[in-house]
């Protein structure tokens, strides 16, 4: 049912745990529906310079976390907000149809430590060209 | 890799013994026994040897066992076949919220079909209440069916009194044992059933078998309309090598139970005590009277398709109540009729034990999960988030 | 004694390749295919694969492939499944007068339940007429079922004619292809079909296990309601070993067909040229448009099972349409719907072919039949009024 | 489905044929359900000292034919009247249900034979003490 890179990225989760000291965070989803995510940014210049994850889910939800935090790390807060969860399943060589809304849930979860991220730095987040 | 495999409810492997007598119903002896010629009267030979095989092992007569393609199909001719039957009577019907889904959504197709259906609700532990059922009872009831076990906590019900109850209303009761032959002594007679449904690959026989017990006079319409096989009543040219099958499986299944029982429980109370040592763990289902086989604990803060990946990347095949597992966002609804919470629902773990499993399978299990546990707790915000709020 | 089987139509043995591909699937890989962990993923690419092999063999897509327990569990959905699933569309069915029981039967249950159904008529040689299919239909009408080849005496019908007839007008066709598969080629595309059904051990596949085609878009309820199995629309634990054996079976089936089928018609025509010399004989059924291996004859004067009887104990199996092999006092319903008065029809015998026949086969009937169709003349009375009054 | 016995029967049916000077002769049954049996007699000082069938019929018709002449040779007419179906299925070791049918009509066609030959032969029935 998964992809080898889905069960690579499940059991050998990258960039797992958290940052003490993360500028941006983001949750989402919710433990009723099965699956809670939630992103640690360390962003730098406008560049995501460390991101890492705690996620509560199924397997996709955890690969596709893993998947996401390995997309945007070293990429700018714009590339990060164009993160979308079919480049994410796509990475992992596709998700089974039932599963696609992990991939959303990771795509939500970046773009919400991002927005974190720049509501607490508007004047920073401005200097990388970027407005809420 | 030795792999363990302790999702014995979802199915079984054939035993070679039972394979081994299927065989020559493949090639050798393979004739319709509809026919009348000798390749078909050596088959309707066996085919009513396998038909006394499996009513001695329910304490029925040969003449009121069907064969049909499995639980599902039981179930289904069970329900519509005696709905369509007794419409002249009523059109109420009552089972529990637990059934397996071949019971509940063919309840559901029937509701779209102008029958009424009370579905009873269980205890924590997922036990109908006899009073229960007999509080449901209209003079528009014409069906009971509860379930002897169930397939995901293992909870046994109180069959006998409840056929009692629908005897005492003139009520025809029917039974789904699929998971509960084999493991518990089952007798139509004394559990006071007119129909119950089994399966054969849930007790080490093929897939794609089961069979539907009838007590004679019991008004049933056929399901799958067609040849004369079966007596009229199911058609469709017999399955011969699963039927022998089917035969030899339960013989060897409900032989020397009580023994069999007592070694798989006691493999399952080692389990269920010490899976419960790591915090934050529950049993679903009643701590007695369950399934000798079935473990189903809820593990808090992890999700159970996870744990279920894990353990299968650590050489365990067990199963779960996670919504994921399933396809849809709402996890068992078992779990959730017994009370529990969504999220705890989803991370809940069945382990399923036949008699093939061993004291050192059990072992291993315990070696790995706390492990596995512990690991995907490490990971969970939900768990994080317990921590956090717990030391403040 | 060397038995000779020429009831093809009835049964077939499962093929010892065939049975090779299934053995692993009782034992070593005997997973749930729903389950997730990897004995359950193994099971999965089993069924997949299958899936694409009956797929491929009748060009139709892997998603339209929904395997059931047989060629009567496939009918009964067919019919049930569209009849509930457009009744708000009309309640009229079209189907004809020498369909299977599968269909039959079906249809009667359906007549019981609100729906109205035209059984067409054939002509002399079981042809249905196209004009015929045309004319029956109705603005109520939400279903058309014909049989590709009739089991009894091998008429083949014009399927793609017909299927042209019932899209020209919106409805949608079923076609039972339960005796066409593996005997001529059959493609749903060509053929207008929105579902097919077929069955496994027809075609030296296993028993207990069929499939529905289901055209993408095809409106169709679930018959067996319950699990998740096959998209949500056919519940059941998947028979793994016989769905493996069915897609292979399924595939050598298909295989140069027109070469087996050459070689099959040869000995079918071997048989029909030479019985026909018996006096008093006729041929029932098309005479070119029929299954490769299908014979069935009339021998005026004589009863049908006393000489399946007969043949048996000489060694050869066969079938008739005689009422004495149903237990009904009517004979074939399809010999009645060609034309034949009721005593010609209960001398009919049918010989069907496979490509494990061989022309010494044919050979042996040929040496034997002619000596029991005698002695069961000279000890019939009819024989003997007949002659009587031919003498006078 | 078919006993041993009436295999036997049916495969060695006793007393086929015709009696060319027969003094009883019964026909029963017919060609639209699928068996007619004739039975011919030839009786003697009321005793039946011939017997012989004729059937068109199923295994079990052939075969209650011929256990039924076999049942009546040798005997009274009385006998041969008082012949009920189901000795001759149990002779046979039973037959199937749906078979019963044919049992019937071997009884009726010996029944038939009997009452030709009374009704041909009045005087010689009264000697044996029968009348219709
Ligand atoms: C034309 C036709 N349809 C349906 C069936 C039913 O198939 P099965 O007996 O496999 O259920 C048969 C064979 O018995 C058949 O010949
Ligand atoms: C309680 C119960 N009923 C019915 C079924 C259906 O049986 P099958 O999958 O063999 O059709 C199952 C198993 O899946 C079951 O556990």
């Amino acid at each position: 049912m998964y992809s080898e890179k889905v069960m690579d990225h499940f059991s050998n989760p990258r960039n797992v745990g958290e940052i003490p000291d993360a500028n941006g965070v983001g949750t989402v989803g919710n433990a009723k529906c099965g699956d809670i995510m939630r992103m640690y940014l360390k962003v730098e210049d406008g560049i995501i310079q460390d991101v890492k994850f705690k996620t509560f889910g199924c397997g996709a939800a955890i690969a596709t976390s893993s998947m996401a935090t390995e997309m945007v790390k070293g990429k700018s807060l714009k590339d990060a907000l164009a993160l979308t969860n079919k480049a994410v399943a796509e990475a992992l060589d596709g998700l089974p149809p039932v599963k696609m809304h992990c991939s959303l849930l990771a795509e939500e979860a970046i773009h919400a430590a991002v927005e974190d991220y720049i509501k607490n730095n508007p004047e920073e987040a401005k200097k990388a060209g970027i407005e809420l | 890799m030795n792999r363990i495999y302790m999702d014995n409810a979802g199915t079984t492997p054939t035993s070679p013994e039972v394979l081994a007598k299927m065989l020559p119903y493949f090639g050798e002896c393979f004739g319709n026994a509809s026919s009348i010629h000798s390749t078909g009267r050596d088959a309707r030979k066996a085919l009513e040897e396998a038909r006394r095989k499996v009513a001695d092992a329910l304490g029925a007569k040969p003449n009121e066992i069907y064969f049909t393609a499995g639980g599902s199909e039981s179930d289904n001719w069970a329900l519509k076949g005696s709905a369509f039957a007794r419409q002249d009577k009523g059109n109420h019907i009552i089972t529990s919220s637990i059934e397996h889904h071949a019971i509940l959504h063919t309840c559901e197709w029937l509701e779209k079909h102008g029958f009424e259906v009370t579905y009873l609700p269980v205890d924590e532990y997922g036990r109908v209440d006899p009073a229960d059922v007999e509080k449901a009872i209209t003079d528009k009831t014409i069906l009971i069916s509860i379930m002897a076990a169930n397939n995901e906590i293992g909870t046994l019900q109180p069959i006998p009194e409840i056929g009692k109850i629908a005897h005492a209303h003139g009520i025809p009761f029917h039974c789904d044992a699929v998971q509960a032959i084999g493991a518990v002594p089952v007798n139509v007679n004394d559990w006071n059933v007119d129909m119950l449904s089994l399966s054969g690959h849930k007790f080490h026989g093929p897939k794609g078998i089961g069979a539907l017990y009838v007590r004679t006079g019991t008004k049933l319409e056929s399901f799958v309309h067609g040849g004369a096989q079966e007596r009229g009543r199911r058609a469709g040219t017999e399955n011969l090598p699963a039927i022998v099958g089917l035969g030899e499986a339960i013989t060897l299944a409900t032989q020397n139970i009580e023994e069999k029982s007592l070694r798989i429980m006691q493999m399952r109370d080692r389990l269920i005590e010490n899976i419960l040592k790591i915090p934050y763990t529950r049993l679903n289902g009643h701590p007695m009277q369950r399934l000798p086989g079935n473990v189903n604990v809820s593990i808090q803060f992890i999700e159970g398709e996870a744990l279920l990946l894990r353990l299968d990347l650590a050489g365990i095949a067990a199963s779960s109540g996670s919504a994921c597992t399933s396809g849809s966002l709402d996890p068992s609804h078992v779990l959730l009729a017994i009370g529990l919470p969504h999220e705890i629902a989803h991370g809940s773990l069945r382990l399923s034990l036949s008699d093939w499993n061993t004291e050192a399978d059990v072992d291993e299990v315990l070696k790995v999960l706390p492990g596995i546990v512990e690991n995907l707790r490490s990971m969970s915000p939900m768990w994080d988030d317990f921590i956090s709020k717990n030391n403040q």
